[in-house]
């Protein structure tokens, strides 16, 4: 038996320049919201830009891009809608506000079927937002899609940074290519603890944004967003090294 | 779809060293909602010349849950749902678990135990 | 083929009185933090207490508790070490620093293993940190842990409602018992928004935790831990529902 | 161990309808790491009257390990593991994946495909 989508996926990925998946392990670092508002700036910018969720079992980029209400259309695979001037793809467009508790054999399947069926076209780049956790995403990702590059996101916190590290060795000792670390979140003064630990590890330390009170009542509303000192930081560190 | 088949067959006859691929049996599952009329066709329509001899016989398998939680085996009717729901289970098989629960104990903890996805059962050809 | 770790599970759970999960679907909200202290806590009352994190891929309580060196030891059975008065259960034990990436599948055979196997003895409560998610640990423990109470953790953002909101229904809709939810980080006044929703699910809001500056620097150091206003005011939430 | 084993026969039996358990095959994987002696021995220890006369087969199942990356099978050789390693992986096979890693290609990505866990493989008795 031969599972033809395995087959199809680098062609679908072929019109796309570049693939940066936004991860951490840990969950609740600021991972969908960066992922969204960096595939935001690139738009701005000019770029062919798409955003693919693929934390199936509790979604939340569609919230930061109000996105309810879009609908892919089929034609010779998936084509995804474009909001903002991305291209955007979630699962949400297929579960509406229900919950789907999903086992990793099933986020397996669904992130085959929609790397398989999923035509995106030319871009400039695909951003994936991943969930927490170093489990079948995560695998599946070094799997099927080795051309991505990963976007670490950390929170100045040692719980946080604990999963961090393990993730970075994970990656490292697989040759994965590692963009660099975000700290997100910074109260007040950075502690420079994260700085120290990334470049120990001899990683790219990109640099920190800071606790945005704003962000919060922003999100949904993209012009608002943008405004914010979290999208005007996110866009000064990721400045030279993505856009 | 058929760019997924077109392109795996290739992909086999290649490994093989194929001179011509006989016959390739296709299994789609049920929750797949391919009609096997429009996937022979576009078939036809997008495989390249070293499969233009080929027999592409295309089958449907029925579609089951098996609950996790209580053992229970059920088949999928589609009856019962909703167009945008089947237009879903359609894309994504696995959204099932957003809409359908087991009949007896109510869990979402089911299996999609048949009837989902598209493969290659064999390949017949020619060295 | 029959498995014979299923049919001892309920045995092994028989010696304790109650069995709390401490959840949230969404990541990065406080559930470890909020597990560790509370078994810290009951301890501190004289309740018999256990600790066990199912956060396999990325465990972090031993972080909260400065658990580390700890080995548990193997007598008919795995025997939890104690500490801080808290029997104590994480795979940080068997992984040391390393990192272990799992797939669903495996971590429901690891859950099985320590249900199975571990021999908590008599317990008033037994607190288990659960993952982010609502994926394979989250159906095993509906699955094999009838009897478990759900806490559930949030923070004020709409974000993290939108998939506790999705929590919520699953439990609801399988009958579990939900203790109530917990509104972790509050920054200054408390909007409300969460109340409402909680209350407009038809469960218990049980009230908010302030984010509190001094809680990263009292993590590994339990005494400093409880006297935080974090630890506090997780206290008096908590008085009368638990302890 | 040997009280799980125990549970799960006298349920099976009781289900059964059993008057009496003629003998039980246990299949025990190698990553156990459970002494075959030591496990008979305790099980004589502990079992009830009814299952008095039962004879236990006991058999040990080699461990090998299956990488999802790159498809490469291999056997366990505990030898090349450290004693505290040993140990941990006897407790629970899945932390293997800390510590081993796919000899062809380096990934933690691989499956236990045998030799983990206990089974009772089959039950014979006398209604
Ligand atoms: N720099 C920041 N300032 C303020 N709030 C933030 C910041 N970054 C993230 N958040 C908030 O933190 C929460 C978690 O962010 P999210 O992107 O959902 O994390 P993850 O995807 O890693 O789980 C959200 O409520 C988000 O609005
Ligand atoms: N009330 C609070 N005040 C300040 N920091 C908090 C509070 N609750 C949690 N944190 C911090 O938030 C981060 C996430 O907490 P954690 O318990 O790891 O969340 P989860 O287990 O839900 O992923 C940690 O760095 C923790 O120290
Ligand atoms: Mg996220
Ligand atoms: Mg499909
Ligand atoms: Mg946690
Ligand atoms: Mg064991
Ligand atoms: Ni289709
Ligand atoms: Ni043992
Ligand atoms: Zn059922
Ligand atoms: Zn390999």
């Amino acid at each position: 038996m031969f599972d033809p989508r395995i087959s199809i996926i680098d062609d679908r990925l072929s019109t796309i320049d570049r693939v940066i998946a936004v991860v951490s392990g840990k969950g609740g670092v600021g991972k969908s919201v960066i992922a969204s508002t960096l595939a935001l700036l690139l738009a701005k910018e000019g770029f062919k830009v798409g955003l693919l969720d693929v934390d199936f079992t509790s979604p939340t980029t569609h919230v930061v891009l109000n996105a309810s209400g879009l609908q892919p259309i089929e034609d010779k695979g998936i084509v995804p809608p474009e909001i903002h001037g991305i291209k955007y793809m979630s699962l949400v467009f297929y579960l509406g506000n229900t919950i789907s508790p999903l086992r990793g054999t099933e986020l397996t399947n669904i992130l085959l079927e929609i790397l398989a069926y999923t035509c995106w076209g030319r871009l400039d780049i695909l951003i994936i937002d991943m969930p927490p956790g170093i489990s079948d995403l995560m695998l599946d990702m070094l799997k099927y899609v080795k051309r991505a590059g990963y976007l670490i996101v950390t929170t100045p916190s040692k719980m946080s940074f604990e999963t961090v590290r393990k993730l970075i060795m994970l990656l490292k000792g697989l040759g994965a290519q590692i963009i660099g670390v975000v700290e997100n979140m910074l109260m007040s003064g950075s502690t420079e603890y994260i700085r120290r630990e990334v470049e120990a590890l001899r990683e790219r330390y990109l640099g920190g944004i800071h606790y945005d009170t704003s962000l919060e009542e922003s999100l949904g509303n993209v012009e608002e967003l943008l405004k914010t000192g979290f999208a005007l930081e996110l866009k000064s560190i990721l400045q030279n090294i993505i856009m | 779809m058929a760019e997924a088949i077109i392109s795996a067959v290739s992909e086999v006859a290649d490994k093989e060293n194929f001179k011509e691929v006989k016959s390739v049996l296709v299994l789609v599952g049920e929750l797949q909602q391919v009609d096997r009329e429009v996937l022979k066709f576009a078939i036809t329509q997008l495989r390249p010349d070293k499969l233009a001899k080929t027999r592409f016989i295309i089958r449907v398998v029925r579609a089951s849950f098996t609950c996790k939680a209580c053992g229970h085996k059920w088949p999928f009717r589609e009856s019962v749902l909703q167009d945008w729901v089947k237009e879903a289970i359609h894309f994504v098989p696995e959204v099932a678990h957003a809409y359908i629960r087991c009949p007896v104990c109510g869990s979402p903890d089911f299996e999609i135990s048949g009837g989902r996805g598209v493969w290659i059962a064999g390949i017949r050809g020619e060295r």
